[in-house]
Protein backbone atom coordinates (compact mmCIF):
# COMPACT_ATOMS: atom_id res chain seq x y z
CA UNK A 1 0.00 0.00 0.00
CA UNK A 2 3.06 2.23 0.39
CA UNK A 3 3.36 2.44 -3.29
CA UNK A 4 0.11 4.21 -3.38
CA UNK A 5 1.38 7.95 -1.57
CA UNK A 6 2.70 10.61 -3.33
CA UNK A 7 1.45 12.15 -7.25
CA UNK A 8 2.84 10.08 -9.14
CA UNK A 9 1.65 7.28 -8.92
CA UNK A 10 -2.07 8.38 -10.68
CA UNK A 11 -2.21 5.21 -12.54
CA UNK A 12 -2.74 3.43 -9.26
CA UNK A 13 -5.39 6.02 -7.73
CA UNK A 14 -8.56 4.68 -9.94
CA UNK A 15 -12.23 5.84 -9.01
CA UNK A 16 -14.42 4.60 -6.91
CA UNK A 17 -18.45 4.46 -8.52
CA UNK A 18 -21.63 4.60 -6.21
CA UNK A 19 -24.88 4.45 -7.69
CA UNK A 20 -28.24 5.25 -5.66
CA UNK A 21 -31.65 5.70 -6.75
CA UNK A 22 -33.27 8.93 -6.69
CA UNK A 23 -34.51 8.65 -3.15
CA UNK A 24 -33.31 10.82 -0.55
CA UNK A 25 -33.12 7.94 1.91
CA UNK A 26 -29.38 6.83 0.45
CA UNK A 27 -27.81 10.33 1.00
CA UNK A 28 -26.76 9.38 4.29
CA UNK A 29 -25.01 6.54 2.84
CA UNK A 30 -23.31 8.44 -0.01
CA UNK A 31 -21.72 11.35 2.34
CA UNK A 32 -20.82 8.49 5.00
CA UNK A 33 -18.89 6.88 1.86
CA UNK A 34 -17.84 9.91 0.64
CA UNK A 35 -16.36 11.39 3.95
CA UNK A 36 -14.70 8.50 4.46
CA UNK A 37 -12.48 8.41 1.10
CA UNK A 38 -11.64 12.33 1.72
CA UNK A 39 -10.69 11.03 5.55
CA UNK A 40 -8.39 8.54 3.97
CA UNK A 41 -7.05 10.99 1.47
CA UNK A 42 -5.77 13.10 4.12
CA UNK A 43 -8.22 15.70 3.63
CA UNK A 44 -8.65 17.81 7.12
CA UNK A 45 -11.92 17.54 9.05
CA UNK A 46 -13.03 20.73 7.58
CA UNK A 47 -12.90 19.95 3.93
CA UNK A 48 -13.72 15.94 4.80
CA UNK A 49 -16.79 18.33 5.79
CA UNK A 50 -17.10 20.60 2.77
CA UNK A 51 -16.90 17.59 0.36
CA UNK A 52 -20.03 15.74 2.32
CA UNK A 53 -21.41 18.67 1.87
CA UNK A 54 -21.38 19.80 -1.47
CA UNK A 55 -22.11 16.11 -2.38
CA UNK A 56 -25.43 16.24 -0.27
CA UNK A 57 -26.65 19.43 -2.02
CA UNK A 58 -25.90 18.09 -5.21
CA UNK A 59 -27.80 15.03 -4.98
CA UNK A 60 -30.34 16.74 -3.25
CA UNK A 61 -30.84 18.70 -6.33
CA UNK A 62 -30.70 16.20 -8.62
CA UNK A 63 -33.42 14.22 -6.50
CA UNK A 64 -35.62 17.38 -6.61
CA UNK A 65 -34.87 19.48 -9.94
CA UNK A 66 -33.54 16.64 -12.22
CA UNK A 67 -36.32 14.24 -11.22
CA UNK A 68 -38.87 15.75 -10.04
CA UNK A 69 -38.74 13.57 -7.02
CA UNK A 70 -39.75 10.68 -8.53
CA UNK A 71 -37.87 7.75 -6.73
CA UNK A 72 -37.39 5.88 -10.17
CA UNK A 73 -34.23 7.84 -11.25
CA UNK A 74 -30.21 6.66 -11.00
CA UNK A 75 -27.72 8.95 -9.99
CA UNK A 76 -24.10 8.04 -10.10
CA UNK A 77 -21.50 8.99 -8.09
CA UNK A 78 -17.97 9.22 -9.27
CA UNK A 79 -14.97 10.21 -6.45
CA UNK A 80 -11.52 10.43 -7.98
CA UNK A 81 -8.12 10.99 -6.31
CA UNK A 82 -5.90 13.52 -7.92
CA UNK A 83 -3.03 15.35 -8.58
CA UNK A 84 -2.22 18.45 -10.00
CA UNK A 85 0.63 20.16 -9.97
CA UNK A 86 1.61 18.57 -6.86
CA UNK A 87 -1.94 19.67 -5.02
CA UNK A 88 -3.99 16.27 -3.83
CA UNK A 89 -7.05 16.68 -4.40
CA UNK A 90 -10.79 14.99 -4.75
CA UNK A 91 -12.56 15.01 -7.75
CA UNK A 92 -16.66 14.11 -7.14
CA UNK A 93 -18.78 13.82 -10.45
CA UNK A 94 -22.35 12.96 -10.36
CA UNK A 95 -24.26 12.06 -12.72
CA UNK A 96 -27.53 11.82 -13.56
CA UNK A 97 -30.39 10.93 -16.27
CA UNK A 98 -33.00 13.24 -15.25
CA UNK A 99 -34.26 16.71 -17.02
CA UNK A 100 -31.59 18.49 -18.16
CA UNK A 101 -31.28 22.43 -17.77
CA UNK A 102 -29.04 25.24 -19.20
CA UNK A 103 -25.77 25.37 -16.34
CA UNK A 104 -25.89 28.96 -17.00
CA UNK A 105 -29.15 28.88 -15.29
CA UNK A 106 -28.04 26.99 -12.04
CA UNK A 107 -26.96 29.59 -9.75
CA UNK A 108 -27.34 30.88 -6.34
CA UNK A 109 -29.71 33.78 -5.68
CA UNK A 110 -29.45 36.77 -3.60
CA UNK A 111 -29.02 35.91 0.07
CA UNK A 112 -29.79 39.45 1.56
CA UNK A 113 -33.30 37.48 0.93
CA UNK A 114 -34.47 35.91 4.25
CA UNK A 115 -36.17 32.54 2.23
CA UNK A 116 -36.02 28.94 2.39
CA UNK A 117 -35.17 27.42 -0.80
CA UNK A 118 -32.17 28.56 -3.18
CA UNK A 119 -29.32 27.60 -1.46
CA UNK A 120 -27.58 25.13 -2.24
CA UNK A 121 -26.05 25.82 -5.06
CA UNK A 122 -24.95 28.56 -3.24
CA UNK A 123 -23.32 26.35 -0.84
CA UNK A 124 -21.43 24.19 -3.92
CA UNK A 125 -19.76 26.81 -4.91
CA UNK A 126 -18.67 28.35 -1.65
CA UNK A 127 -17.39 25.36 -0.19
CA UNK A 128 -15.87 23.33 -3.33
CA UNK A 129 -12.58 25.01 -5.61
CA UNK A 130 -14.33 23.74 -8.59
CA UNK A 131 -17.02 23.35 -9.54
CA UNK A 132 -18.68 22.71 -12.96
CA UNK A 133 -22.24 21.84 -14.52
CA UNK A 134 -22.46 20.22 -18.08
CA UNK A 135 -25.73 18.87 -20.18
CA UNK A 136 -25.10 15.39 -20.74
CA UNK A 137 -25.16 13.23 -24.27
CA UNK A 138 -28.66 11.38 -23.80
CA UNK A 139 -30.35 13.06 -21.28
CA UNK A 140 -29.68 14.38 -17.75
CA UNK A 141 -26.74 16.36 -16.10
CA UNK A 142 -23.13 15.89 -15.26
CA UNK A 143 -21.89 18.12 -12.38
CA UNK A 144 -18.25 17.91 -11.79
CA UNK A 145 -16.78 19.36 -8.60
CA UNK A 146 -13.34 19.37 -7.36
CA UNK A 147 -11.93 19.78 -3.59
CA UNK A 148 -7.90 20.32 -2.86
CA UNK A 149 -6.40 19.17 0.11
CA UNK A 150 -4.77 22.32 0.69
CA UNK A 151 -7.67 24.51 -0.62
CA UNK A 152 -8.28 28.09 0.40
CA UNK A 153 -11.69 26.67 1.10
CA UNK A 154 -14.83 28.80 1.18
CA UNK A 155 -14.68 31.59 -1.04
CA UNK A 156 -13.72 35.12 0.37
CA UNK A 157 -17.08 36.89 0.84
CA UNK A 158 -18.31 33.52 3.23
CA UNK A 159 -17.05 34.58 6.48
CA UNK A 160 -14.10 32.53 7.95
CA UNK A 161 -14.25 31.69 11.50
CA UNK A 162 -16.23 28.55 10.84
CA UNK A 163 -15.88 24.72 10.54
CA UNK A 164 -17.02 24.74 6.91
CA UNK A 165 -16.28 28.13 6.35
CA UNK A 166 -12.76 28.20 6.87
CA UNK A 167 -10.36 26.19 5.20
CA UNK A 168 -6.93 26.51 7.14
CA UNK A 169 -6.28 22.74 7.16
CA UNK B 1 -39.43 9.01 8.92
CA UNK B 2 -37.36 6.46 6.84
CA UNK B 3 -37.70 3.68 9.11
CA UNK B 4 -39.04 2.54 12.44
CA UNK B 5 -35.69 1.80 14.42
CA UNK B 6 -33.63 4.91 12.91
CA UNK B 7 -34.55 7.91 15.19
CA UNK B 8 -36.71 10.05 14.89
CA UNK B 9 -35.15 13.51 14.43
CA UNK B 10 -37.44 15.11 16.53
CA UNK B 11 -36.96 13.44 19.52
CA UNK B 12 -38.73 15.99 21.73
CA UNK B 13 -41.45 18.38 22.27
CA UNK B 14 -41.93 20.12 25.28
CA UNK B 15 -44.28 23.21 25.00
CA UNK B 16 -44.80 25.31 28.57
CA UNK B 17 -45.64 28.80 29.34
CA UNK B 18 -45.92 29.67 25.82
CA UNK B 19 -41.95 28.63 24.93
CA UNK B 20 -42.43 25.39 23.19
CA UNK B 21 -38.88 23.63 22.95
CA UNK B 22 -38.09 21.35 20.35
CA UNK B 23 -35.08 18.71 20.14
CA UNK B 24 -33.79 17.98 17.35
CA UNK B 25 -30.91 14.74 16.70
CA UNK B 26 -28.95 13.42 13.97
CA UNK B 27 -28.50 14.04 10.51
CA UNK B 28 -30.95 16.49 9.18
CA UNK B 29 -31.26 16.32 5.36
CA UNK B 30 -34.07 15.93 2.51
CA UNK B 31 -34.61 12.87 4.20
CA UNK B 32 -36.23 13.86 7.17
CA UNK B 33 -36.43 18.05 6.84
CA UNK B 34 -40.27 17.26 5.80
CA UNK B 35 -41.35 15.71 8.56
CA UNK B 36 -39.27 18.07 11.13
CA UNK B 37 -41.21 21.13 8.66
CA UNK B 38 -44.42 19.21 9.58
CA UNK B 39 -43.89 19.21 13.43
CA UNK B 40 -43.13 22.73 13.62
CA UNK B 41 -46.04 24.08 11.15
CA UNK B 42 -48.22 21.92 13.69
CA UNK B 43 -46.76 23.64 16.55
CA UNK B 44 -46.47 26.87 15.42
CA UNK B 45 -50.49 26.68 14.92
CA UNK B 46 -50.93 27.03 18.43
CA UNK B 47 -48.92 30.72 18.23
CA UNK B 48 -46.29 30.16 21.20
CA UNK B 49 -45.05 33.18 22.08
CA UNK B 50 -41.50 31.77 21.86
CA UNK B 51 -39.80 29.07 19.56
CA UNK B 52 -36.50 27.50 20.81
CA UNK B 53 -34.78 24.51 18.83
CA UNK B 54 -32.10 22.67 20.42
CA UNK B 55 -29.41 21.82 17.75
CA UNK B 56 -27.14 20.10 20.35
CA UNK B 57 -27.51 17.06 19.06
CA UNK B 58 -27.28 17.68 15.34
CA UNK B 59 -24.12 16.39 13.47
CA UNK B 60 -24.88 17.29 10.11
CA UNK B 61 -27.78 19.77 8.66
CA UNK B 62 -28.04 20.48 4.88
CA UNK B 63 -29.72 23.18 2.87
CA UNK B 64 -33.29 21.42 3.33
CA UNK B 65 -32.17 21.50 7.36
CA UNK B 66 -31.41 25.10 6.90
CA UNK B 67 -34.73 26.10 4.93
CA UNK B 68 -36.84 24.48 7.87
CA UNK B 69 -35.62 26.88 9.94
CA UNK B 70 -35.47 30.02 7.97
CA UNK B 71 -39.37 28.68 7.36
CA UNK B 72 -39.89 28.56 11.22
CA UNK B 73 -38.68 32.26 11.44
CA UNK B 74 -40.44 33.77 9.12
CA UNK B 75 -43.93 32.14 10.99
CA UNK B 76 -42.95 33.40 13.91
CA UNK B 77 -42.22 36.64 12.75
CA UNK B 78 -45.50 36.88 11.13
CA UNK B 79 -47.42 36.15 14.39
CA UNK B 80 -44.65 38.17 16.56
CA UNK B 81 -42.60 35.71 18.08
CA UNK B 82 -39.36 34.91 18.71
CA UNK B 83 -37.29 32.03 17.61
CA UNK B 84 -33.83 30.77 18.98
CA UNK B 85 -31.76 28.21 17.74
CA UNK B 86 -29.88 26.20 21.26
CA UNK B 87 -26.32 24.67 21.57
CA UNK B 88 -25.77 25.17 17.61
CA UNK B 89 -22.57 22.63 16.72
CA UNK B 90 -19.55 24.38 14.65
CA UNK B 91 -20.82 22.05 11.62
CA UNK B 92 -23.82 23.34 11.59
CA UNK B 93 -23.17 26.95 12.68
CA UNK B 94 -20.80 26.94 9.40
CA UNK B 95 -23.64 25.98 7.16
CA UNK B 96 -25.44 29.07 8.78
CA UNK B 97 -22.58 31.20 7.86
CA UNK B 98 -21.90 30.24 4.79
CA UNK B 99 -25.23 31.01 3.81
CA UNK B 100 -25.36 34.18 5.82
CA UNK B 101 -28.20 33.01 8.34
CA UNK B 102 -26.90 33.36 11.01
CA UNK B 103 -27.26 36.79 11.28
CA UNK B 104 -31.45 36.44 11.50
CA UNK B 105 -31.27 33.56 14.27
CA UNK B 106 -30.73 34.55 18.41
CA UNK B 107 -28.08 31.61 19.02
CA UNK B 108 -28.13 30.30 23.09
CA UNK B 109 -25.23 28.47 23.99
CA UNK B 110 -27.19 25.90 26.26
CA UNK B 111 -30.90 25.41 27.00
CA UNK B 112 -30.74 27.46 30.63
CA UNK B 113 -29.80 30.48 28.85
CA UNK B 114 -31.95 30.58 26.35
CA UNK B 115 -34.69 29.75 29.06
CA UNK B 116 -33.09 32.34 31.49
CA UNK B 117 -34.05 35.26 28.80
CA UNK C 1 -40.40 9.25 2.35
CA UNK C 2 -43.07 7.11 4.71
CA UNK C 3 -44.39 5.47 1.74
CA UNK C 4 -41.29 3.27 1.98
CA UNK C 5 -42.07 1.68 5.69
CA UNK C 6 -43.33 -1.47 5.26
CA UNK C 7 -42.87 -4.56 3.33
CA UNK C 8 -45.21 -3.88 0.49
CA UNK C 9 -43.09 -1.21 -0.86
CA UNK C 10 -40.39 -3.18 -1.95
CA UNK C 11 -41.13 -1.97 -5.42
CA UNK C 12 -39.49 1.29 -4.39
CA UNK C 13 -36.68 -0.33 -2.85
CA UNK C 14 -34.10 -0.76 -4.67
CA UNK C 15 -30.53 -1.29 -4.70
CA UNK C 16 -27.32 0.50 -4.48
CA UNK C 17 -24.61 -0.39 -6.19
CA UNK C 18 -20.52 0.50 -5.04
CA UNK C 19 -18.03 -0.52 -7.45
CA UNK C 20 -14.17 -0.21 -6.26
CA UNK C 21 -10.56 -1.03 -7.17
CA UNK C 22 -9.17 -4.17 -5.92
CA UNK C 23 -7.39 -2.19 -3.25
CA UNK C 24 -7.43 -2.64 0.41
CA UNK C 25 -7.35 1.51 1.25
CA UNK C 26 -11.22 0.90 -0.46
CA UNK C 27 -12.20 -1.58 2.09
CA UNK C 28 -12.97 1.06 5.08
CA UNK C 29 -15.42 3.50 2.32
CA UNK C 30 -17.12 0.03 1.94
CA UNK C 31 -17.86 -0.28 5.17
CA UNK C 32 -19.35 2.77 6.27
CA UNK C 33 -21.44 2.70 3.82
CA UNK C 34 -22.55 -0.31 4.32
CA UNK C 35 -22.74 0.14 8.04
CA UNK C 36 -24.76 3.33 7.40
CA UNK C 37 -26.98 1.45 4.66
CA UNK C 38 -27.67 -1.55 7.64
CA UNK C 39 -28.21 1.37 10.29
CA UNK C 40 -31.17 3.01 7.93
CA UNK C 41 -32.91 -0.34 7.17
CA UNK C 42 -33.16 -0.07 11.10
CA UNK C 43 -30.37 -3.18 11.92
CA UNK C 44 -29.49 -3.22 15.17
CA UNK C 45 -26.00 -2.40 16.01
CA UNK C 46 -24.82 -6.14 16.74
CA UNK C 47 -26.37 -7.09 13.34
CA UNK C 48 -24.98 -3.93 11.40
CA UNK C 49 -21.50 -4.83 12.66
CA UNK C 50 -21.60 -8.13 11.14
CA UNK C 51 -22.89 -6.95 7.77
CA UNK C 52 -20.05 -4.82 7.93
CA UNK C 53 -17.47 -7.53 9.17
CA UNK C 54 -19.12 -10.08 6.24
CA UNK C 55 -18.77 -7.88 3.48
CA UNK C 56 -15.24 -7.04 4.48
CA UNK C 57 -13.92 -10.67 4.51
CA UNK C 58 -15.56 -11.29 1.62
CA UNK C 59 -14.00 -8.00 -0.18
CA UNK C 60 -10.35 -8.93 1.46
CA UNK C 61 -10.53 -12.57 -0.05
CA UNK C 62 -11.40 -10.84 -3.50
CA UNK C 63 -8.67 -9.09 -3.45
CA UNK C 64 -6.49 -11.73 -2.05
CA UNK C 65 -7.64 -14.93 -4.29
CA UNK C 66 -9.74 -13.47 -7.26
CA UNK C 67 -7.04 -11.13 -7.99
CA UNK C 68 -3.74 -12.16 -5.99
CA UNK C 69 -3.38 -8.70 -4.39
CA UNK C 70 -3.13 -7.19 -7.84
CA UNK C 71 -4.87 -2.82 -7.65
CA UNK C 72 -6.53 -3.35 -11.26
CA UNK C 73 -9.41 -5.49 -10.59
CA UNK C 74 -12.68 -4.43 -9.96
CA UNK C 75 -14.89 -5.11 -7.74
CA UNK C 76 -18.71 -4.03 -7.09
CA UNK C 77 -20.68 -4.63 -3.94
CA UNK C 78 -24.66 -4.13 -4.47
CA UNK C 79 -26.70 -4.05 -1.59
CA UNK C 80 -30.58 -4.52 -1.71
CA UNK C 81 -33.18 -4.10 1.63
CA UNK C 82 -35.25 -6.83 0.91
CA UNK C 83 -38.73 -8.36 2.36
CA UNK C 84 -39.53 -11.69 2.05
CA UNK C 85 -42.41 -13.61 4.18
CA UNK C 86 -42.86 -10.63 6.89
CA UNK C 87 -38.58 -10.17 7.39
CA UNK C 88 -36.85 -7.23 6.42
CA UNK C 89 -33.45 -7.90 5.56
CA UNK C 90 -30.52 -6.83 2.98
CA UNK C 91 -29.15 -8.63 0.25
CA UNK C 92 -25.62 -7.91 -0.38
CA UNK C 93 -23.93 -8.99 -3.59
CA UNK C 94 -20.17 -9.12 -4.07
CA UNK C 95 -18.94 -9.11 -7.94
CA UNK C 96 -15.48 -9.85 -9.24
CA UNK C 97 -13.70 -10.57 -12.74
CA UNK C 98 -11.22 -12.16 -11.10
CA UNK C 99 -9.82 -16.04 -11.15
CA UNK C 100 -12.54 -17.94 -10.05
CA UNK C 101 -12.88 -20.96 -8.04
CA UNK C 102 -14.94 -24.34 -7.34
CA UNK C 103 -17.46 -22.53 -4.75
CA UNK C 104 -17.29 -26.07 -2.67
CA UNK C 105 -13.94 -25.21 -2.33
CA UNK C 106 -14.35 -22.19 -0.70
CA UNK C 107 -14.45 -23.26 3.24
CA UNK C 108 -13.78 -22.12 6.62
CA UNK C 109 -10.56 -24.21 8.16
CA UNK C 110 -10.20 -26.29 11.72
CA UNK C 111 -10.23 -23.58 14.51
CA UNK C 112 -8.76 -25.50 16.40
CA UNK C 113 -5.08 -24.90 14.57
CA UNK C 114 -3.56 -21.78 16.10
CA UNK C 115 -2.32 -19.72 13.01
CA UNK C 116 -3.32 -16.90 11.11
CA UNK C 117 -5.23 -17.11 7.94
CA UNK C 118 -8.40 -19.11 6.94
CA UNK C 119 -10.73 -17.27 9.06
CA UNK C 120 -12.33 -15.34 6.63
CA UNK C 121 -14.90 -17.57 5.30
CA UNK C 122 -15.43 -18.98 8.85
CA UNK C 123 -16.49 -15.44 10.10
CA UNK C 124 -18.73 -15.01 7.31
CA UNK C 125 -20.54 -17.90 7.02
CA UNK C 126 -21.21 -17.36 11.29
CA UNK C 127 -22.29 -14.01 10.79
CA UNK C 128 -24.56 -14.01 7.96
CA UNK C 129 -27.91 -15.78 7.52
CA UNK C 130 -26.97 -16.92 4.24
CA UNK C 131 -24.00 -16.74 2.00
CA UNK C 132 -23.35 -18.34 -1.57
CA UNK C 133 -20.37 -18.83 -3.58
CA UNK C 134 -21.17 -19.26 -7.87
CA UNK C 135 -19.17 -19.25 -10.58
CA UNK C 136 -19.66 -15.78 -12.94
CA UNK C 137 -20.49 -16.27 -16.28
CA UNK C 138 -17.75 -14.51 -17.99
CA UNK C 139 -14.93 -15.54 -15.53
CA UNK C 140 -15.08 -14.28 -11.52
CA UNK C 141 -17.48 -14.88 -8.93
CA UNK C 142 -20.06 -13.59 -7.54
CA UNK C 143 -20.51 -13.95 -3.55
CA UNK C 144 -24.54 -13.03 -2.34
CA UNK C 145 -25.26 -12.89 1.55
CA UNK C 146 -28.43 -12.27 3.12
CA UNK C 147 -28.78 -10.41 6.61
CA UNK C 148 -32.27 -10.31 8.31
CA UNK C 149 -32.88 -7.72 10.57
CA UNK C 150 -34.37 -10.29 13.39
CA UNK C 151 -31.84 -12.92 12.40
CA UNK C 152 -30.37 -15.31 15.28
CA UNK C 153 -27.50 -14.30 13.98
CA UNK C 154 -24.20 -16.52 14.35
CA UNK C 155 -24.34 -19.52 14.18
CA UNK C 156 -25.22 -22.00 17.06
CA UNK C 157 -21.47 -23.25 17.24
CA UNK C 158 -20.06 -19.60 18.36
CA UNK C 159 -20.25 -18.07 21.70
CA UNK C 160 -23.00 -15.74 22.04
CA UNK C 161 -22.04 -13.48 24.59
CA UNK C 162 -20.45 -11.07 22.32
CA UNK C 163 -21.19 -8.06 20.60
CA UNK C 164 -20.85 -9.64 17.24
CA UNK C 165 -21.52 -12.72 17.99
CA UNK C 166 -24.84 -12.25 19.74
CA UNK C 167 -27.79 -11.74 17.98
CA UNK C 168 -30.40 -10.77 20.28
CA UNK C 169 -31.72 -7.07 18.38
CA UNK D 1 0.62 3.68 5.33
CA UNK D 2 -2.68 4.64 2.95
CA UNK D 3 -1.33 8.24 3.50
CA UNK D 4 0.63 10.59 5.20
CA UNK D 5 -2.51 12.22 7.21
CA UNK D 6 -4.03 9.37 8.16
CA UNK D 7 -3.33 8.43 11.31
CA UNK D 8 -0.83 5.66 11.97
CA UNK D 9 -2.65 2.38 13.32
CA UNK D 10 0.59 2.15 15.52
CA UNK D 11 0.19 4.71 17.69
CA UNK D 12 3.20 3.76 20.44
CA UNK D 13 5.85 1.82 20.81
CA UNK D 14 7.18 1.60 24.14
CA UNK D 15 10.00 -0.83 25.52
CA UNK D 16 11.20 -1.19 29.16
CA UNK D 17 12.53 -3.98 31.32
CA UNK D 18 11.44 -6.72 28.72
CA UNK D 19 8.46 -5.85 28.14
CA UNK D 20 7.00 -4.21 24.80
CA UNK D 21 3.87 -2.49 24.91
CA UNK D 22 2.39 -1.25 21.43
CA UNK D 23 -0.59 0.63 21.07
CA UNK D 24 -2.71 0.67 18.04
CA UNK D 25 -5.69 2.95 16.51
CA UNK D 26 -8.29 2.88 14.92
CA UNK D 27 -9.72 0.18 12.08
CA UNK D 28 -7.06 -2.78 11.66
CA UNK D 29 -7.66 -4.14 8.15
CA UNK D 30 -6.06 -5.26 5.21
CA UNK D 31 -4.87 -1.66 4.39
CA UNK D 32 -2.76 -1.65 7.49
CA UNK D 33 -2.49 -4.68 9.20
CA UNK D 34 0.98 -5.90 6.87
CA UNK D 35 2.43 -2.71 8.65
CA UNK D 36 1.20 -3.33 12.20
CA UNK D 37 3.09 -7.35 11.54
CA UNK D 38 6.27 -5.36 10.49
CA UNK D 39 6.46 -3.35 13.51
CA UNK D 40 5.53 -6.48 15.70
CA UNK D 41 8.39 -8.95 13.96
CA UNK D 42 10.47 -5.80 14.31
CA UNK D 43 10.05 -6.00 17.97
CA UNK D 44 10.31 -9.81 18.41
CA UNK D 45 13.68 -9.76 17.18
CA UNK D 46 14.57 -8.04 20.14
CA UNK D 47 13.08 -10.95 22.10
CA UNK D 48 10.87 -9.37 24.72
CA UNK D 49 9.73 -11.37 27.75
CA UNK D 50 6.39 -10.13 27.56
CA UNK D 51 4.44 -8.33 24.41
CA UNK D 52 1.39 -6.09 25.58
CA UNK D 53 -0.71 -5.09 22.69
CA UNK D 54 -3.15 -2.22 23.96
CA UNK D 55 -6.29 -2.12 21.73
CA UNK D 56 -8.39 0.17 23.72
CA UNK D 57 -8.47 2.74 20.48
CA UNK D 58 -8.97 -0.09 18.01
CA UNK D 59 -12.88 0.59 17.11
CA UNK D 60 -12.32 -2.22 14.24
CA UNK D 61 -10.35 -5.61 13.66
CA UNK D 62 -11.07 -8.01 11.18
CA UNK D 63 -9.50 -11.51 10.17
CA UNK D 64 -6.24 -9.84 8.77
CA UNK D 65 -5.97 -8.32 12.39
CA UNK D 66 -6.50 -11.24 14.16
CA UNK D 67 -3.92 -13.15 12.22
CA UNK D 68 -1.27 -10.57 12.83
CA UNK D 69 -2.45 -10.91 16.60
CA UNK D 70 -2.18 -14.80 16.20
CA UNK D 71 1.45 -14.32 14.24
CA UNK D 72 2.61 -12.47 17.32
CA UNK D 73 1.59 -15.41 19.90
CA UNK D 74 2.96 -17.78 17.98
CA UNK D 75 6.38 -15.92 17.75
CA UNK D 76 6.10 -15.38 21.33
CA UNK D 77 5.91 -18.82 22.24
CA UNK D 78 8.55 -20.10 20.19
CA UNK D 79 10.95 -17.44 22.68
CA UNK D 80 9.43 -18.58 25.50
CA UNK D 81 7.61 -15.14 26.00
CA UNK D 82 4.11 -14.01 27.25
CA UNK D 83 1.88 -11.95 25.12
CA UNK D 84 -1.34 -10.02 26.58
CA UNK D 85 -4.29 -7.78 25.11
CA UNK D 86 -5.21 -4.70 26.78
CA UNK D 87 -8.31 -3.44 27.06
CA UNK D 88 -9.96 -5.51 23.96
CA UNK D 89 -13.02 -3.57 22.79
CA UNK D 90 -16.61 -5.65 22.49
CA UNK D 91 -16.49 -5.50 19.02
CA UNK D 92 -12.78 -7.09 18.51
CA UNK D 93 -14.10 -9.81 20.92
CA UNK D 94 -16.70 -10.79 18.87
CA UNK D 95 -14.62 -11.46 16.34
CA UNK D 96 -11.94 -13.10 18.70
CA UNK D 97 -14.66 -15.18 19.80
CA UNK D 98 -16.39 -15.92 16.43
CA UNK D 99 -12.47 -17.52 15.35
CA UNK D 100 -12.66 -19.49 18.70
CA UNK D 101 -9.07 -17.34 19.74
CA UNK D 102 -10.20 -15.40 22.51
CA UNK D 103 -9.24 -18.60 24.96
CA UNK D 104 -5.58 -18.30 23.64
CA UNK D 105 -4.72 -14.47 24.22
CA UNK D 106 -4.43 -13.47 28.08
CA UNK D 107 -6.44 -10.39 27.76
CA UNK D 108 -6.65 -7.27 30.54
CA UNK D 109 -9.23 -4.82 30.95
CA UNK D 110 -6.45 -2.36 31.59
CA UNK D 111 -2.57 -1.19 31.15
CA UNK D 112 -2.05 -1.12 34.69
CA UNK D 113 -3.39 -4.70 34.90
CA UNK D 114 -1.42 -6.08 32.86
CA UNK D 115 1.82 -4.01 34.20
CA UNK D 116 0.86 -5.09 37.87
CA UNK D 117 1.56 -8.89 36.35
N1 LIG E 1 -29.26 19.13 -10.80
C1 LIG E 1 -30.01 20.16 -11.25
N2 LIG E 1 -30.78 20.01 -12.35
C2 LIG E 1 -31.53 21.04 -12.80
N3 LIG E 1 -31.58 22.25 -12.21
C3 LIG E 1 -30.84 22.46 -11.11
C4 LIG E 1 -30.01 21.43 -10.57
N4 LIG E 1 -29.40 21.92 -9.47
C5 LIG E 1 -29.82 23.20 -9.35
N5 LIG E 1 -30.69 23.53 -10.31
C6 LIG E 1 -31.34 24.87 -10.52
O1 LIG E 1 -30.67 25.83 -9.70
C7 LIG E 1 -31.61 26.45 -8.78
C8 LIG E 1 -30.94 26.74 -7.45
O2 LIG E 1 -30.70 25.54 -6.74
P1 LIG E 1 -30.47 25.59 -5.18
O3 LIG E 1 -29.56 26.70 -4.86
O4 LIG E 1 -30.03 24.26 -4.73
O5 LIG E 1 -31.87 25.93 -4.55
P2 LIG E 1 -33.24 25.13 -4.59
O6 LIG E 1 -32.95 23.72 -4.93
O7 LIG E 1 -33.76 25.29 -3.20
O8 LIG E 1 -34.10 25.83 -5.62
C9 LIG E 1 -32.75 25.46 -8.66
O9 LIG E 1 -33.96 26.10 -8.33
C10 LIG E 1 -32.80 24.86 -10.07
O10 LIG E 1 -33.50 25.69 -10.95
N1 LIG F 1 -13.23 -14.71 -3.49
C1 LIG F 1 -12.54 -15.86 -3.50
N2 LIG F 1 -12.05 -16.34 -4.66
C2 LIG F 1 -11.37 -17.48 -4.69
N3 LIG F 1 -11.12 -18.23 -3.61
C3 LIG F 1 -11.57 -17.83 -2.42
C4 LIG F 1 -12.31 -16.62 -2.31
N4 LIG F 1 -12.65 -16.48 -1.01
C5 LIG F 1 -12.13 -17.52 -0.35
N5 LIG F 1 -11.48 -18.35 -1.18
C6 LIG F 1 -10.81 -19.62 -0.83
O1 LIG F 1 -11.22 -20.01 0.48
C7 LIG F 1 -10.08 -20.14 1.34
C8 LIG F 1 -10.42 -19.70 2.76
O2 LIG F 1 -10.57 -18.28 2.80
P1 LIG F 1 -10.43 -17.53 4.18
O3 LIG F 1 -11.19 -18.28 5.20
O4 LIG F 1 -10.83 -16.13 3.99
O5 LIG F 1 -8.90 -17.61 4.57
P2 LIG F 1 -7.61 -17.01 3.83
O6 LIG F 1 -8.08 -15.94 2.91
O7 LIG F 1 -6.79 -16.49 4.96
O8 LIG F 1 -6.99 -18.18 3.14
C9 LIG F 1 -8.99 -19.32 0.69
O9 LIG F 1 -7.70 -19.75 1.04
C10 LIG F 1 -9.30 -19.49 -0.78
O10 LIG F 1 -8.75 -20.68 -1.26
Amino acid sequence: MSKQTGCRKRALRPCVRLTMPSMPRYLAMIRAAVGCLAGQEGFSDETIDQCVLATDEALSNVIKHGYACSPDGGIEVILRPICRAGRTGLVILILDRGRDTNPTRIGGRDLCDLRPGGLGVHIIRSVMDKVQYRRRGGGGMLLRMVKFKDSASARPDSSGSSRLASGTN
Amino acid sequence: MAHEQVPETVKDVQVADGTAVVTLTGEVDMSNSPGVHQTLVEILQNRPDRLLIDLGEVSYMDSSGVGVLVDALRRMRVTGGKLGLIAVTPRVKSVLQITKLDQFFEIFPTRDEAMAR
